[in-house]
């Protein structure tokens, strides 16, 4: 009875028992609502489109792995975010060509030439969507009108393009919230904003299903509650400060909020652990960094929205931002 | 034409048309000292300051060439004078701030023969800028190279501890890292149009 | 140790020979660079006139001479020569008979990608533009800069109206840029989808322009005319 | 390192065993100043965009480096060592301005097209660093050689990223069309980034051949 | 016209700059001996540290200055040594090859684990893990860390889990002796060829249990030896390396094959009655 | 967690792991029979080990000096057993380490039975006659670190003591020793405190107890000497309150500064164990021979604290309260902090204050390693506020004097709450340990 061979290891012995896999898988869950709204107000084009992007990530993530000679990473999960993430993220009517290259790129471009999961700098996800935005900038500005009564039967003529052809256009463009109020100061109803009942990329549309699935995951402390509430804070009261000089000129903050990726940026991108600072403060900077540049490109630059370059700008800084702002260490005297 | 507000100048050598990142210029201390975040960080001051002392001898020389009728001795003038003045002044500094010298001077000799520098000076005259106009476009060149250098930087530093594939380690990872701060930077188009 | 006084004692030399190669050297390529621009200058100089002379035929069909105008201080029209660089320059167009076809203006602003230049031809007789060139631009090749390539676009400047009300001083209508298919007055510009950014810029510069000259031609309408 | 003699020798290799196209091939591939040296990468990224603005750059810089490379070697005995540098740099400054109304003399077109970066030859550290190394301690003739193997291995990256470049990015070579007209251009490659990306993407193709030709002879060599 | 502008410019410019850089040739000269770098060239670069400076550089240096001799570098071959004395016109002080020696001869095959570690995979490491559950707590883990830490390659563990030096690509940096966390490694002339195996300071045949090639402290090795050439200090014999120790006798009685001979590749050679243990395999893991 | 900390009167981050500790918590202090074989380490403490002063095959009894302190930071060492000394020579610890030791063959019927020697009286004695007595009973800190007590208590020159905390917070899960010491030997730590009083002059005494000891609390709360300056205190529960770092700050608001010690902002820290054992000893001259121990864990069959003597082998006390068949692991000490045994012939040292078996079945290993997500979980529950992401990736590519020099490594008390949180499984403790064993290992090699 004793005299089995002991197993030694270090201290602790105890695990509080939620692995990366699970948090990983547990974001996925905290998506669907988001992306499901987006397939029942789209219809066929955006299912296809996130089965897309998400299975093309996936296998990319597979096939590089074995490549390399590395065990297959695609059990962790976090290529399916990736997945289903650039997919929300683009337009319901986005040729399936594009988007398949877009989840290959955001993998191999945006994850595995940095190392894969854990050493990416920048989100993967935003890194594919910014070189289809580069690439493609008609097709990833062309909408799709949501709530089509034929959504579940037909669906966009330039979901099936085929792979280098160029897709007819056959969404109507510029009719987006902030398209309209950037150029035509055409301002929307914030229920309506905040509903989804609006056109816009896939998953972004409807506001308080993406805050639910944010409130479950910051329940489950499975995700860092601070960059959201940095940046969403920021845009308020940067936005409103604004609308208070000029509100002709500039929107409600309340607008501001709830247009365009903010929300899914803010709550689900910005998010990504691996490319954001890991310290508290950091995290607070890092969010009111984005917050900032949001409403800079929004308002003053050209482009109608700027989360995606926001984030992806604040992705570059947080080195800086944890290297900078370290937390004080028990008994080293004040900051 | 209306002139460009110096805001727009600065804004658009930094941000919108930053030289590393859009025009190209400077690649080769961009890819050989961000490295490490302090001397990416050293780096970027001497090239602002030699931007602006560029800036200025250009501006000089160019309406020295207008008022002799010589106009086609622009390009060899310019990297004539900006290479001497730029021996001056790292001698000069040599001599009067030894401190100094450690932190900026090493560069400056890497820095005379620089697309960066030249290119600066090339744009400012085509572009037409008058005086102030060409220090605030050093400025915001210097700027917008200095960012680039340490966002780079930052992100290789981090990047030295990350499991890198071996193929892609060194300059194509830096390359790629320039590609994805490029399109980031594409975020900044049209600010202030 | 050694190898230093031994420098010492030959300094004078070598500075010599320093001064000597490098003014040497210095004088060739002064012979060089001189030959060169005087050889290739008049084709230059054709090469570039045939340039200008083909963008201002674009925004003024049919121009047969030219002579080139600009603007001083007091808003005077004054005729200058070519070599001179004063800003706002203007461009007459006659036809055979000397008769005052249109005028090819040049304005600048901020597009997407940087400064944009242009020159657009405005018709003093039919108050409208009556064509439109880019002459330098940073816009995204494929997409911003189908202001040069789209002829959709370009169509918009066959006769765009920029009439003056009756005090001859401002216009009837701004010029507005519209979206793609919306145009409705002959004073709107049909925009480029997916460029909307550019097309705008397109838009703010040529009302921002003739907001300044359309008055201001009109008012030197005789000056211009006399050939 | 010492090669492993190999029984099969191709046309390269019965090439490389004359001193002159040895120089000439250094230059043009084992040494290729772009994608082995990584050097002078600016106007490699920056007027790469189109097959034809690659091919004229990458001209217009082998003719510097001829030019420069020739006359520093025939004067390498009278520049004394302390003024080198300068001098080089005025001698390559000359021949760049020289290029440049040169072209512009040819088209005004694509004198836009290439804007500053023909100007930037002056600073570009191949030429330099060509006239520093090789021109300034070897004959007229061999340094001769190296330029135009350096040129021509220089012309030869400029061509294979700005063909890339266009194929993508407009669907044509040299302005011809090679998709059919429905084809979707990749906007980006037209962009800065897409310069990077092409550029990483053919140093990615160059590394990954060396390293397969390295573990090939470590194979080799082992048993 | 034209000419005369361009020859006045630049002969005007270029006058200056002339000027400007004789001014400069005289202000900042480098004063260095030019003979420093010469050596440095002639130095094997690999900064290993072995000849006790921090870095090629230094040593040259220190070579320059006259303060060490050439053969201090136990990288350079003989040639390149030879080179640099030549260079400097010093001798080159030859100094015997060290390689760096292993202390330790229970492989898996004949010394017990007595649990099961689980952890980073590095000796450092285990050992921190109540010793790292080898039954003998003077032995060799076997996790290798000092083959990773070798820059040269010198090392490779064997089938047995124990690490062999490979004596030609030895350099005696002493990379090892610092990594390794049971101090097992030291730095040894290779002229000595009577080596002490084991480090195990218990006394008795109780450790045979835990390793079957152990020194058992029972001292008849130090009898046998002559002229005092071995002395048990510890529980231990140590060789008294400065008397004649090329002799093969104290080796042959060694019940266990603690104490060993070593030939010319620094192959073990065991005494006459030391028990013979042939073992392809592992050891069975022990019980507690 | 972590969003309503500030609630809290307490510490900042920390953990709260499952206690585990209802099953043993009421059950009374036992005697354990004695082991037929004593092994006795000479090393059970921090320090000097201690020397042998007996000789193989003489006879002692149960109390008699074995070993004498090897220099002040050290302490003698009593025989727990009478018996006879069978052998000396090198035995096992928990480190792995053998050390000198002595194996002690106790008679089959020894009597419990302690002599009497020379009792300092806490009316009579002066500190120093005190502080001496706790050197001579060989008496060690029992919270875990086995730290010899007399040392921590010569307040050095130039610092006061204005506070001695009695540290009954025990946080470590599964462990009931110091609630069961506070619920029988109330008396006795009342007795130790006033002999630590003269000793360190302390004013003021803070008793510290978890609140998931309530009953204890309420207990010595009863029985405090009327007119003590002693106060109990019930703290929240977290892990790791019971460190000494952050005690202090819970209950004086003070930090110890980095690289420092309590008594550098004027505190003492002192287990209640400890404490009794001062009590209980210190008036009869005698040292120390046996301690509490909570022998529990999935893989144990009767369950429990016991009064073990020192020097019990493992495996004896293992078959005696029986175990699983499938045992996988043991631990000496808690979940957190506790050393797993790699050999059950090492023996109950002064220092073991539980015994955990685990069979396979209850073992969840952390296999799966992924790589640092960055999630943060680590800086939110590290009490010390270091960036354990951080240290453990440089740690991983071994930049260690980095870690030291920028990151405070040398500040990680290797608590492992860092390690608990992280989804990521990765070893970041050990990670630590290594790279702080290296730094010493360089910083000495350069002095
Ligand atoms: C997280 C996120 C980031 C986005 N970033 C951008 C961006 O940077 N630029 C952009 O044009 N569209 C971006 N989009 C898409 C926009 O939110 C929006 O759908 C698109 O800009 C069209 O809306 P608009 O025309 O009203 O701007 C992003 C979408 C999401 C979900
Ligand atoms: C890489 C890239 C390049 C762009 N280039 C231009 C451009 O040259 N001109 C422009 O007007 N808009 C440009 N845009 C902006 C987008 O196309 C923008 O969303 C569009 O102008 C919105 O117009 P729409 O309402 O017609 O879709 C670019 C966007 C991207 C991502
Ligand atoms: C992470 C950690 C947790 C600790 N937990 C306790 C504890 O629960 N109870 C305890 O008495 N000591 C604990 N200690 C030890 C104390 O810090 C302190 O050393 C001890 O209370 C001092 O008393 P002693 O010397 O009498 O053991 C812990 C130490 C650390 C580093
Ligand atoms: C809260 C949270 C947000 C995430 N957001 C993203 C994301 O925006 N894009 C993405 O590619 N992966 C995201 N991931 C997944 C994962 O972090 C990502 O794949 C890694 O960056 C790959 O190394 C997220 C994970 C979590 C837990
Ligand atoms: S010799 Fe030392 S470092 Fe090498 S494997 Fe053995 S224990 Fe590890
Ligand atoms: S003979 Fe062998 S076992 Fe005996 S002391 Fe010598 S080495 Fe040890
Ligand atoms: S083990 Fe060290 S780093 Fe980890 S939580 Fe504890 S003190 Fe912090
Ligand atoms: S808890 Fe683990 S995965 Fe999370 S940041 Fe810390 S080390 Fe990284
Ligand atoms: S070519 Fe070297 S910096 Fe531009």
């Amino acid at each position: 009875m004793l005299n089995k061979t002991l197993n030694i290891s270090t201290s602790p012995h105890a695990v509080q028992g939620v692995s990366t896999a699970d948090i990983m898988r547990n974001v996925v869950w905290a998506l669907l609502p988001a992306a499901f709204f987006g397939v029942y107000a789209f219809g066929l084009s955006a299912l296809f489109l996130l089965i897309t992007t998400t299975v093309s990530a996936v296998l990319t993530e597979h096939f590089l792995c074995r490549f390399s000679n590395k065990e297959s990473t695609v059990s962790d999960w976090s290529a399916v975010i990736t997945g289903l993430l650039l997919g929300m993220t683009l337009p319901p009517n986005f040729p399936l060509w594009m988007a398949f290259l877009g989840g290959v790129i955001s993998i191999t471009l945006g994850k595995f030439i940095f190392g894969g999961l854990g050493c990416n700098v920048f989100n993967p996800a935003l890194v594919g969507r910014a070189f289809l935005q580069a690439a493609f900038p008609v097709a990833i500005t062309t909408w799709y009108p949501a709530f089509l009564p034929d959504r579940f039967s037909t669906y966009s003529v330039a979901t099936f393009t085929l792979p280098f052809m160029e897709p007819a256009l056959d969404g109507f463009t510029g009719a987006t919230p902030l398209a309209a109020f950037k150029f035509s100061h055409q301002a929307t109803a914030i229920p309506e904003l905040a509903l989804g009942l609006i056109s816009g990329s896939t998953g972004e549309t409807c506001a308080v299903l993406i805050i639910l699935g944010g409130l479950y995951l910051i329940a489950r402390n499975m995700m860092n509650w601070r960059i959201p509430a940095s940046i969403l804070l920021t845009v308020f009261a940067f936005c409103g400060l604004l609308n208070l000089i000029n509100s002709e000129l500039y929107p409600t903050p309340l607008f501001m909020l709830f247009s365009g990726g903010l929300m899914l940026g803010a709550v689900f991108m910005a998010t990504d652990l691996v490319a954001s600072p890991v310290t508290p403060l950091g995290n607070w900077v890092y969010g009111a960094i984005i917050g900032l540049l949001v409403v800079v490109i929004r308002i003053w630059g050209g482009l109608p929205e700027g989360v995606m370059y926001a984030v992806l700008l604040g992705n570059a800084i947080s080195p800086h931002i944890d290297n900078l702002i370290k937390p004080r260490v028990y008994g080293t005297g004040k900051r | 034409m209306k002139p460009e507000s110096f805001w727009h100048i600065f804004i658009n050598a930094s941000l919108i048309n930053n030289f590393v990142l859009a025009y190209f210029l400077g690649i080769c201390p961009f890819l050989g000292v961000s490295g490490k975040k302090e001397t990416a960080m050293k780096m970027g001051g001497a090239v602002t300051f030699v931007m602006v002392i560029a800036a200025t001898c250009a501006y000089g020389i160019n309406l020295l060439l207008i008022a002799v009728g010589a106009p086609f001795l622009q390009l060899i003038s310019y990297i004539v004078v900006i290479a001497s003045t730029v021996q001056l002044v790292e001698m000069f500094i040599k001599k009067m701030s030894p401190a100094l010298f450690r932190a900026l001077g090493i560069f400056l000799p890497l820095i005379t023969t620089n697309c960066a520098i030249l290119g600066l000076v090339l744009f400012q005259t085509n572009k037409g800028y008058g005086f102030l106009e060409s220090i605030v476009y050093a400025l915001g060149a210097g700027a917008g190279f200095t960012l680039a250098l340490m966002l780079m930087a930052g992100l290789r530093e981090q990047l030295d501890f990350a499991e890198v594939p071996e193929v892609t380690k060194g300059t194509v990872l830096t390359l790629l890292i320039a590609g994805i701060l490029s399109l980031s930077f594409m975020g900044f188009a049209g600010l202030g149009g | 140790m050694q190898t230093m006084s031994q420098a010492d004692t030959t300094e004078p030399t070598i500075s010599l020979k320093m001064l000597k190669a490098m003014v040497g050297i210095g004088i060739v390529c002064a012979c060089l660079i001189a030959l060169t621009f005087e050889y290739t200058l008049p084709r230059i100089e054709n090469l570039k006139a045939e340039a200008l002379n083909k963008a201002i035929s674009i925004v003024i069909p049919g121009m047969v001479t030219k002579k080139t105008f600009g603007v001083d201080r007091n808003n005077n029209l004054l005729e200058v020569n070519n070599k001179d660089k004063s800003p706002h320059l203007l461009y007459a167009g006659y036809d055979e008979n000397g008769k005052l076809m249109g005028l090819a203006v040049e304005a600048s602003g901020i597009g997407f990608g940087g400064v944009l230049r242009i020159l657009y031809g405005y018709d003093p007789e039919k108050q409208a533009i009556t064509g439109f060139h880019v002459l330098e631009s940073k816009e995204t090749p494929g997409l911003g800069d189908k202001i040069e390539k789209s002829s959709d676009f370009l169509e918009n400047f066959r006769a765009l109206d920029v009439s003056l009300n009756e005090d001859n001083v401002t216009l009837k209508h701004k010029i507005t840029v519209v979206k793609n298919g919306a145009k409705k007055n002959p004073w709107e510009i049909d925009g480029i989808t997916g460029a909307t950014i550019s097309s705008r810029a397109i838009g703010n510069i040529l009302a921002d322009s003739t907001r300044q000259m359309a008055p201001l031609i009109n008012r030197h309408k005789s000056n211009l005319e006399k050939n | 390192m010492s090669v492993p003699a190999k029984t099969k020798t191709g046309f390269l290799d019965s090439l490389e065993k004359s001193p002159a196209t040895d120089i000439f091939l250094k230059g043009l591939w084992r040494k290729n100043p772009t994608f082995v040296q990584v050097i002078g990468m600016c106007p490699v990224l920056a007027v790469s965009n189109t097959a034809e603005n690659a091919l004229a750059m990458g001209l217009a810089t082998a003719f510097v480096l001829l030019m420069s490379n020739t006359l520093v070697s025939i004067l390498r005995f009278v520049i004394p060592k302390q003024v080198r540098i300068s001098c080089y740099i005025l001698i390559i400054a000359t021949f760049v301005t020289m290029a440049d109304y040169a072209i512009q003399a040819m088209s005004v077109e694509l004198h836009k097209a290439l804007g500053a970066f023909i100007s930037l030859i002056v600073v570009n550290c191949l030429i330099l660093g060509r006239a520093e190394a090789f021109a300034s301690k070897n004959t007229v003739e061999t340094s001769v050689l190296d330029a135009l193997g350096m040129g021509a291995g220089f012309t030869f990256a400029l061509f294979c990223l700005g063909a890339v470049r266009e194929l993508l990015g407009n669907g044509s070579l040299f302005g011809i069309a090679v998709f059919p007209a429905s084809f979707q251009e990749w906007v980006v490659m037209m962009l800065p980034a897409g310069g990077f990306f092409t550029l990483a993407l053919w140093l990615f193709i160059f590394n990954a051949v060396k390293r397969a030709k390295q573990n090939k002879e470590r194979g080799k060599a082992l048993p | 016209m034209t000419i005369l502008t361009a020859l006045a410019v630049l002969g005007c410019l270029t006058f200056l700059l002339a000027f400007i850089l004789i001014v400069a040739n005289k202000k900042l000269q480098v004063r260095e001996d030019p003979r420093i770098d010469a050596v440095e060239q002639m130095l094997p670069h690999t900064n290993c540290g072995a000849c006790g400076y921090p870095g090629c550089r230094p040593f040259a240096e220190a070579l320059v200055s006259g303060k060490v001799l050439p053969g201090k570098c136990s990288v350079s071959p003989d040639e390149g040594r030879a080179a640099i004395a030549k260079f400097l016109g010093v001798g080159i002080g030859a100094e015997e090859k060290r390689v760096a020696r292993l202390a330790c001869g229970g492989g898996n095959n004949v010394a017990l684990n007595r649990a099961r570690y689980h952890g980073i995979q590095s000796c450092q490491a285990a050992s921190l893990v109540s010793g790292g559950g080898k039954g003998c707590f003077w032995g060799c883990l076997g996790y290798g860390d000092c083959e990773a830490v070798c820059d040269f390659n010198a090392i490779t563990m064997n089938t047995f889990g124990l690490p062999v030096v490979d004596i030609d690509k030895c350099t005696a940096c002493g990379d090892c002796v610092e990594a390794c966390p049971k101090d097992l490694f030291s730095l040894h002339p290779i002229s000595h060829r009577l080596w002490v195996n084991c480090k195990n300071l218990e006394q008795g045949e109780a450790i045979l249990e835990e390793c079957q090639v152990a020194c058992t402290a029972c001292g008849k090795c130090a009898m046998d030896a002559p002229d005092n050439l071995i002395s048990m200090i510890n529980n231990l014999p140590v060789v008294d390396y400065s008397k004649n120790h090329q002799t093969q006798i104290p080796i042959q009685r060694c019940p266990t094959g603690a104490i060993v001979w070593l030939d010319d590749k620094l192959g073990i050679i065991k005494g006459a009655e030391s028990k013979k243990i042939i073992r392809k395999g592992q050891r069975q893991e022990g019980i507690s | 967690m972590g969003f309503f900390n500030f609630l809290q009167n307490s510490f900042k981050h920390g953990i709260h792991p499952a206690e585990h500790k209802n099953e043993t918590k009421d059950l009374p202090i036992r005697q354990f029979p004695f082991a037929p074989l004593i092994i006795l380490p000479t090393l059970q403490h921090t320090g000097i080990p201690s020397q042998i002063i007996v000789s193989e095959g003489q006879e002692v009894v149960r109390g008699q000096l074995l070993a004498k302190a090897g220099g002040f930071v050290s302490v003698p060492l009593h025989a727990p057993v009478s018996g006879t000394i069978r052998k000396m020579g090198y035995v096992p610890t928990i480190s792995g380490k053998k050390v000198p030791g002595i194996y002690l063959e106790s008679f089959p019927s020894s009597s419990q039975e302690v002599p009497e020697g020379k009792g300092i009286q806490v009316e009579s004695a002066t500190p120093e006659e005190i502080l001496q007595g706790i050197q001579d009973a060989g008496i060690v800190g029992l919270g875990g670190a086995a730290f010899p007590t007399h040392v921590k208590l010569k307040i050095p020159e130039g610092k006061r003591c204005e506070v001695l905390i009695i540290n009954g917070v025990e946080c470590e899960p599964y462990l009931t020793t110091d609630h069961r010491v506070m619920l029988e030997q109330a008396d006795d730590i009342f007795l130790g405190i006033q002999y630590l009083q003269k000793v360190t002059g302390a004013q003021r005494v803070i008793i510290a107890v978890e609140a998931n000891k309530q009953n204890a609390a309420n207990h010595l709360a009863g029985k405090v000497p009327r007119e003590a300056p002693i106060k109990v205190q019930i703290l929240p529960v977290k892990y790791p309150q019971g460190a000494e770092k952050m005690l202090v700050s819970t209950l004086l608001g003070k930090e110890v500064p980095s690289g420092g010690l309590p008594i550098d902002i004027g505190a003492v820290v002192i287990n209640v164990a400890t404490t009794a054992e001062i009590g209980r000893l210190l008036p009869h001259g005698q040292g120390i021979q046996e301690r509490v121990i909570t022998i529990t864990g999935p893989g144990v069959k009767q369950k429990g604290n016991y009064l073990i003597p020192i020097g019990t082998p493992l495996r004896f006390v293992l078959e005696q309260v029986g175990t699983a068949e499938n045992i996988s692991e043991v631990y000496l000490g808690g979940p957190m902090m506790g050393t797993a045994v790699a050999n059950l012939d090492i023996s109950v040292t002064k220092g073991t204050s539980g015994i955990l078996v685990f069979p396979e079945t209850e073992i969840r290993r952390k296999e799966n390693i992924y790589p640092c997500i960055k999630c943060g979980a680590c800086l939110d529950a590290c009490p010390i506020f270091l960036n354990p992401s951080k240290l453990g990736i440089l740690a991983k590519a071994g930049a260690h004097d980095e870690m030291a020099e920028k990151y405070h490594l040398m500040d990680c008390f290797e608590c492992g709450s860092c390690a608990y949180m992280c989804p990521s499984n990765i070893p970041l403790v050990q990670y630590f340990r290594l790279s702080k064993n290296r730094v010493r290992k360089r910083k000495a090699s350069i002095t």
